[in-house]
């Protein structure tokens, strides 16, 4: 938890699609919460349970995959397969008593700055409330 | 694992250090195990802040550096570059951006904004304690660009790349090459014609050995990486047998002509905007090239009555694939004019508004006098900005060229025909540039222009068979100013090619205006993120020609310069099998969209293998992988978890 | 809905202009204008309209009138569209507009018709002459003077004069009355009776002074500075002019017996002083007026129109036939005297009939009256505001 | 005297310009193996681009995208680069290839063994205004011309050198050289690339805006050194007293589509630059008014107009209308004279600060420079494109490219794309010579 209280946030972005597009956000001061961390890799149908496990175990309250969709540079079908990496992860959260809403996946397209920004305070918000709950 | 880690944190100016406390930042990473120092800089980009972090790694022995500064877009080839003439090994360097992720993101709290980077730091620090040394991986290129598009700006990348020794595939959809230019025919600023333009480029490429030209030609589908793709191509038939060159012989022009006569079969033109019609068979101009008929299939009833008078005709042809080994591609595919819907300032429900690319094809069509629908045309209102700086639709972007297309159209106008007056509806002249010229020679012949905002733009009203334009003209202090006019010109924007499956085969990323995105317009503005594929010209954004041509030679430029050596560099992130866990169960080599995986025998079991020079790194392998057995180099699980580790603190 | 008409500014640029289409509408002349203020914004207001074409508008504004030509606004147009020159040949133009008989347009826009009008008074004048002058006599008066008053008795001449001011007034009035029309009635613009008086100050302080023409100067310099570095020439040339012209009217319209004398009064007479005041300031401002439309070594000179010409030539010959009188008569040389007393009329009747009325001398008395009205509609929009926010 | 040296080598390339038009050119031409021979006649290269705060309508900041071209010109093997050099003469031999004589002016110091320590900067008892930070702060006589120039090294001005030594004590190097002399060098190349830049409009020609004059009438150029990271000030401050500016005026076509200054051109970047400074100073001092004064908002490029949208969303004032004239007030103020074209009403208004956004003029070239085959120019002088169409780079001399600013006004994409061109151009030309 960090000074403001936010709800810690772990974000899977993509060097090409949608990492550009936070950078942008930045680029237009466009805010959320610092709380939000970043790791970037080339496509968002690369992500591995076991990481978005990982996250949880070591504190995040939440974890959120920016998907390239149809944008993605290497195969049509990214959104499946980051569709199904969400699908296997959330079974896997289940088991360990996890709420699966604390997952979510949404497509960020490289221009979509706006979108993130919406995207992390709205999660950010219903994260927060879950805790206050 | 390193342990003798050197760490930058850039201040960027003002513009991290406004927000982030850098000093606290280093103060905080400084005291981690394997850092060996840590330092600000004023500007790590700089040549002497690069000069000292050179002097660092080989002072101090470092064995791996962290730079927190900007987004890795702009400098992590920059820094690896420091790294290499340091002594280092590239992948033995971690760029952190604490600036587009961090300090402008978090501007208005930068208490949170210095936490967030001392973790940002950390997890990058973590990341290179585990980083491998890397070599990339020479593969061999093939020295053939595939240019898309025989434009002006296709034609001319096309001649450079042969001229700097890079041999051409140049394929173009039409029967004709010239793309818009030889359909705009008079230029600004020269005031050649584009017919002109086009036949000296048209001869240059016609005559290069190192160029093959493919008109009626589509790309299809596209395999492979930089320096050795695949593209398969299909070339759609003339119809009509080779030889049959009209430049040279007159009386074939003549049945020709009475071929063209006798063909049953009128559709409108779109080379003429169809404002004009044409025949089944048919020819655009006549200097067209190349010089030589064609027959349009889609709309042909293979009646034969052509084949009557012009004995090339050939119906039987068929069409053709072919596949083309490639080291890179450029698309030069151009752009489609706005098409207004249906109604707007009565563009298709009244009889003489048309767009302004009908209207030069118009003033080509008209020689003496200036008639559209048998009517005398005399006053011409131009309405800018038709599908350009929309405030309601999507196409948010100015088009660039169409103030000085209008203008330049409007002063011919006047200069070819007795009696015009010309009014121009707009919404702020853009002739930028030298085009000025243009603007003021308009103005000196007598051209009334009015001015409306966004809010209020002009009506189009038939009174009494009289076609009245209307607007508040902001010049005028807001008042209603009408001009009585014959023909209303609906000066429409450029936009992305409507049919244009390049992007998809290609899969090059387009931008909010559905336009071609490069990497940045001013480090890559001909580059995309696909290695290997380049764009220039009007697909990447409204460009006047002048433009296009120096899109197009630059990225001639860039794409020599990768391929002449006939190797390219790859990065080495590909995926790898751990042969031990492996146990081929095919998820992997299902889900590569590069079929770079293949099965291999490994002390007697079946295990995957990866292919070097096919994997892209992308990594859609590794979670599919329930025994875990493939990692990412450069993203292996020790790498991401200790990140992980660190960002949660 | 006004509707753009491209034949009114190809009759805007018979009276002059050439190239006024260049302008892009920066503002930069309205700006830079010493005289234009929140009321009157011109000059772009009146040029824009003049490339629109939009008659009505044109001929209901005053904004031209109340334009002094200083030239600023034409040497820094950025477009070389010179405003400057536009308005005056809007002038021009509303000078024709005003005129119901039409006269004034044709001696606008064709030279023709300008010289054969004035050929024709002339001829007028010499065969009234011809036919009803009195006696050539060579006998001089007893102070060695010619007997002019025998040859053309004052009281013939004044009957002459009044039956010319009489008609002369009448036009010009009329044309005051039709430019009245235009920019208050027509606008239906309610003036409450009471400005009438209170402003009418302003119309003889500005018709005697003509003090507008001193206006060009930015406000920051004090007046003397100004005039010591030739800055009030311009308007100091017309008043000049002005006066000398107005006095000379007066004593031959309406004082003709006292002016038109057989003796010859010493020099301190109030008669010969007046005279000679008169006849320097007509010579005075004539030159000025030649030399630099000559020199074109200012704005306002650059361009000149034939109606100009014709004016500051009419002006400068009945000046200087009228000096040749004076001098011929005072030496009693009879022949002479009478010969040129025939040219002076001859010059002057037309200089009058056509100048005034119709043409170029008219603005010397548009410019007041605009003054006079424009302040008229002013006052009546400050009582009308003035009213409003004390109900409020 | 000038002592003449045989400069060793010959070059496939004559790259005169060090801007980013010039390096884009250089780089390319390098990575594709001819030898680049740069000549700059400034005491680094980086141009003027490398003085600005951030570019549009990215808001990258400038000094982040040139400065790694500017190390890498620097350190390419196949360039070699001569800063403080001016290019004297380019006469076309009998051949095909062209030889070029420079003067490598004396910077009184060692080249080669200067650090750029500025140890000497420190000693050196002169001030002079320093004209890189548009006279805002001194310098010294001897000095590094910014932080990040490249090269950095010292150089004596020697006009306001008291010759006191003082440098040269100090100088832990022993590089102070007071004997050195301007030297010519002759060389022979096979092709030219001429990317000679712009110059910016002297704005104290407009006498009615009173620049030179009015303390607090300022140029877009002197506010961009305010913007930029490594400002003097740290601030944005107006000149007269140093307060911060809370009502600011943007006066655009100041020296651009003037035909009464020659300039009948659109300048093509000050619209541009002038609402990105708006946008920068509203970061700066978020609670400032800003007015741009504009005739049309020349926001053509890609991403300009959504730009300039975002300037309006963000409340920066646009009024059409030119500036008529700009008088002083005792306290420094302004008035800005103007006509509101949309009302059609005279104006004035009172501003606290005035930038006036100045168009750019070609950069002459020094005389008769093509001694034995005139280069043509376009009518306001600026290297004429002879087949702007099909071939943009392309001169009226073979052999001879343009690139970026000095063949007409273009913003830092449309010169780096010229610069491809040019580079394209030459290299294919080179190839075939060969």
């Amino acid at each position: 938890m960090t000074v403001d209280n936010h709800a810690n946030i772990l974000v899977f972005s993509t060097e090409k699609i949608s990492d550009p597009a936070i950078d942008l956000a930045g680029l237009l001061k466009k805010h959320y919460p610092a709380s939000v961390v970043t790791i970037s890799l080339p496509c968002s149908s690369a992500v591995k349970p076991r990481w978005i496990l990982r996250a949880f175990d070591k504190g995040f309250n939440g974890v959120f995959i920016a998907a390239d969709g149809t944008d993605c540079p290497y195969s049509n079908e990214c959104s499946e397969n980051t569709s199904a990496i969400v699908n296997k992860a959330q079974e896997m959260m289940k088991d360990k008593g996890l709420d699966p809403a604390r997952l979510k996946m949404a497509a960020i397209c490289s221009v979509c700055a706006e979108a993130f920004v919406k995207h992390m305070l709205a999660f950010v918000k219903s994260l927060s409330e879950e805790q206050e709950n | 694992m390193k342990n003798k880690i050197g760490i930058y944190i850039c201040q960027c100016g003002s513009n991290i250090s406004d927000y982030v406390d850098v000093e606290k930042v280093r103060d905080e990473v400084a005291t981690m195990d394997g850092v060996a120092l840590a330092r600000t800089t004023m500007f790590a980009c700089s040549d002497s802040a690069q000069n000292e972090i050179i002097e660092d790694i080989r002072n101090e022995h470092l064995d791996a550096i962290v730079v927190a500064s900007c987004s890795p877009k702009l400098h992590l080839f920059t820094f690896r570059n420091v790294a290499i003439r340091g002594g280092l090994n590239p992948y033995n360097y971690v760029q952190v951006n604490i600036r587009e992720q961090d300090s402008w993101a978090h501007s208005d709290n930068p208490a949170e904004a210095t936490i967030k980077a001392v973790k940002l730091v950390k997890a990058g620090i973590e990341r290179v304690k585990y980083s491998k040394a890397l070599v990339p991986i020479d593969i061999p290129a093939t020295n053939r660009v595939l240019v898309i598009g025989a434009g002006v700006a296709g034609m001319r990348a096309a001649i450079d790349l042969s001229s700097m020794g890079t041999k051409v595939y140049l394929i173009e959809r039409e029967h004709f090459v010239g793309g818009r230019t030889s359909q705009w025919s008079r230029l600004f600023t020269s005031n050649e014609t584009g017919e002109e333009v086009v036949y000296r480029l048209y001869n240059q490429v016609e005559k290069d050995p190192n160029i093959t030209l493919y008109t009626g030609t589509e790309l299809v589908s596209m395999k492979g990486t930089v320096g050795n793709f695949v593209a398969t191509i299909t070339i759609t038939p003339r119809y009509i047998s080779p030889g049959c060159n009209i430049d040279e012989d007159a009386e074939l022009e003549k049945r020709l002509q009475k071929a063209i006569d006798a063909c049953p079969v009128e559709i409108p033109d779109p080379f003429n905007f169809n404002i004009a019609t044409q025949k089944a068979l048919y020819r655009n101009f006549h200097s067209e090239f190349p010089v030589c008929p064609a027959i349009d299939m889609k709309s042909c009833t293979r009646c034969g009555e052509c084949k009557k008078y012009l004995e090339y005709v050939d119906l039987d042809q068929q069409e053709e694939t072919l596949d083309l080994h490639i080291g890179a591609i450029i698309t030069a595919t151009g752009f489609d004019t706005y098409e207004p819907e249906p109604s707007l300032y009565g563009y298709q429900t009244l009889d003489n508004v048309i767009t302004l690319p009908q209207f030069k094809r118009l003033i080509e069509l008209n020689e003496e006098k200036l008639t559209f629908h048998n009517r005398h045309i005399r006053n011409i209102a131009y309405i800018y900005c038709v599908g350009s700086r929309q405030t309601e639709g999507e196409n948010k972007y100015c088009s660039r060229y169409c103030c000085t297309s209008a203008i330049h159209a409007a002063i011919h106008a006047k200069s070819k025909y007795e009696g015009i007056n010309n009014y121009h509806f707009n919404r702020g002249i853009r002739t930028y540039g030298k085009q000025e010229t243009l603007y003021s020679e308009a103005l000196e012949n007598g051209d009334v222009f009015l001015q409306f905002d966004e809010d209020h733009p002009p009506t189009v009203d038939l009174k009494s068979g009289k076609t009245s334009v209307t607007v508040r003209d902001i010049l005028t202090s807001d008042h209603e100013i009408t001009a009585l006019v014959d023909l209303v010109v609906l000066v429409t924007a450029m936009v992305p090619r409507a049919h244009n499956q390049v992007a998809g085969i290609l899969k090059i990323p387009v931008g909010r205006d559905h336009f071609f995105n490069e990497i940045h317009p001013k480090l890559k503005p001909v580059e995309t993120v696909i290695d290997g594929i380049f764009i220039c010209g009007a697909c990447q954004a409204p460009h006047n020609i002048t433009e296009s041509t120096k899109s197009a030679l630059s990225a001639a430029s860039k794409a020599n310069a990768m391929l002449r050596e006939e190797k390219i560099k790859l990065e080495p992130t590909i995926a790898k099998i751990s042969a031990e866990l492996c146990t081929w169960c095919n998820a992997c080599s299902e889900i590569c969209p590069f079929d770079a995986i293949t099965k291999k025998q490994f002390n007697g079991k079946d295990i995957a293998r990866v292919d070097e020079s096919i994997c892209k790194g992308c990594g859609m392998c590794l979670p599919v992988c329930d025994q875990n057995a493939i990692e990412l180099i450069g993203y292996t699980d020790t790498e991401i978890e200790s990140m992980i580790d660190q960002l949660a603190v | 809905m006004a509707v753009i008409n491209p034949e009114i500014r190809k009759e805007i640029e018979k009276y002059g202009i050439e190239n006024f289409n260049a302008c892009y509408n920066c503002g930069n002349c309205t700006a830079v204008c010493s005289l234009a203020d929140e009321n009157n914004s011109f000059p772009r207001n009146v040029l824009r309209n003049a490339v629109l074409g939009l008659e009505d508008e044109l001929t209901t504004t005053i904004d031209p009138w109340l334009c002094y030509y200083c030239g600023e606004c034409t040497s820094t147009c950025p477009r070389e569209a010179d405003p400057g020159e536009l308005m005056m040949s809007v002038r021009r133009y509303l000078t024709t507009r005003y005129d119901w008989t039409g006269l004034s347009r044709k001696f606008y826009t064709s030279k023709k018709w300008e010289i054969s009008a004035i050929l024709l008074l002339s001829m007028l004048v010499m065969t009234l002459f011809i036919f009803f002058h009195g006696p050539l006599t060579t006998e001089l008066t007893a102070e060695g003077g010619v007997k002019l008053n025998t040859f053309a008795p004052w009281k013939v001449i004044e009957m002459g004069d009044w039956i010319m001011a009489g008609l002369l007034s009448f036009f010009l009035l009329s044309n005051i009355g039709n430019m009245y029309y235009k920019i208050i009635l027509k606008k239906k613009i309610r003036i409450p009776l009471k400005f009438y008086f209170t402003e009418l100050w302003a119309l003889i302080f500005n018709f005697a002074t003509q003090y507008k023409f001193s206006k060009c100067e930015p406000k920051e310099t004090s007046f003397f500075k100004n005039l010591k570095h030739g800055k009030y020439n311009y308007w100091i040339a017309h008043f000049l002019l002005m006066s000398g012209y107005v006095i000379l009217f007066v004593v031959i319209v309406v004082f003709l017996s006292w002016f038109q004398t057989d003796s010859i009064h010493p020099w301190w007479h109030p008669q010969r002083l007046l005279g000679y005041y008169a006849t320097i300031g007509l010579l005075v401002g004539i030159t000025y007026f030649i030399f630099h439309r000559i020199k074109k070594d200012n704005e306002k000179s650059q361009h000149s129109h034939f109606t100009d010409w014709t004016f500051i030539i009419l002006l400068l010959l009945t000046t200087i036939s009228g000096i040749l009188v004076h001098i011929f008569r005072i030496n009693g040389m009879p022949y002479p005297t009478y010969y040129t007393y025939v040219a002076h009329l001859m010059i002057l009747f037309p200089m009058l009939m056509i100048e005034v009325p119709f043409s170029k001398w008219s603005h010397l008395a548009y410019r007041p009256f605009a003054i006079y009205f424009n302040n008229l509609i002013i006052a009546a929009k400050d009582s009308k505001a003035g009213k409003k926010s004390s109900t409020s | 005297m000038t002592k003449n040296t045989v400069f060793p080598a010959s070059y496939d390339t004559l790259v005169m310009g060090g801007g980013i038009a010039g390096e884009e050119a250089a780089l390319n031409l390098a990575d594709q193996g001819y030898k680049i021979l740069m000549v700059e006649k400034d005491l680094s290269i980086g141009g003027k681009m490398i003085h600005l705060s951030k570019v549009f309508p990215t808001l990258d900041c400038a000094a982040c995208i040139t400065t790694p071209k500017v190390s890498e010109v620097a350190r390419h093997p196949n360039i070699t680069l001569l800063t403080y050099c001016d290019t004297k003469e380019i006469s076309k031999n009998g051949g095909k290839e062209f030889e070029v004589s420079i003067e490598k002016k004396p910077r009184y110091v060692n080249e080669e063994t200067c650090t750029g320590c500025q140890l000497c900067e420190e000693k050196c008892p002169v001030f002079i205004k320093d004209q890189f930070q548009y006279d805002m702060v001194g310098r010294k006589a001897i000095y590094v011309p910014f932080s990040i120039a490249n090269p950095r090294i010292a150089t004596i001005d020697i006009e306001n050198c008291i010759l006191c030594g003082a440098c040269e004590k100090v100088c832990p190097a022993d590089c102070i050289d007071f004997t050195q002399e301007a030297e010519m060098l002759n060389i022979t190349v096979k092709s030219v690339i001429l990317a000679t830049g712009f110059k910016l409009f002297d704005a104290s020609i407009i006498e009615r805006y009173g620049y030179g004059k009015f303390h607090n009438v300022v140029t877009a150029m002197h506010m961009e050194k305010q913007l930029v990271p490594t400002r003097p000030y740290n601030e944005v401050l107006r000149p007269k007293d140093g307060k911060m500016p809370d009502n600011i005026a943007y006066v655009l076509c100041t020296g651009s589509r003037d035909a009464t200054v020659g300039n009948p051109y659109c300048s093509q970047i000050c619209c541009m630059y002038s609402i990105k400074q708006a946008q920068l100073l509203l970061g700066a001092l978020p609670m400032a008014d800003i007015t741009i004064y504009f005739l049309h908002i020349r926001a053509f490029g890609k991403g300009f107009e959504e730009f300039y949208q975002q300037a309006r969303a963000m409340d920066v004032e646009f009024i059409k209308g030119k500036i008529g004239r700009i008088t002083e007030q005792e306290n420094g103020n302004l008035i800005l004279r103007y006509e509101d074209i949309e009302a059609g009403i005279v104006k004035e208004a009172e501003h606290d600060l005035v930038v006036l956004s100045t168009g750019i003029l070609p950069d002459a070239l020094p005389e008769n420079l093509f001694s034995n085959q005139p280069l043509e120019l376009d009518m306001f002088h600026f290297v004429k494109q002879v087949d702007e169409l099909a071939s943009p780079a392309k001169t009226s001399i073979e052999g001879v490219f343009v690139a970026g600013t000095a063949s007409g006004p273009m913003d830092i994409p449309d010169s780096i794309l010229s610069a491809g061109a040019a580079s394209s151009e030459t290299a294919a030309y080179l190839r075939r010579l060969s």
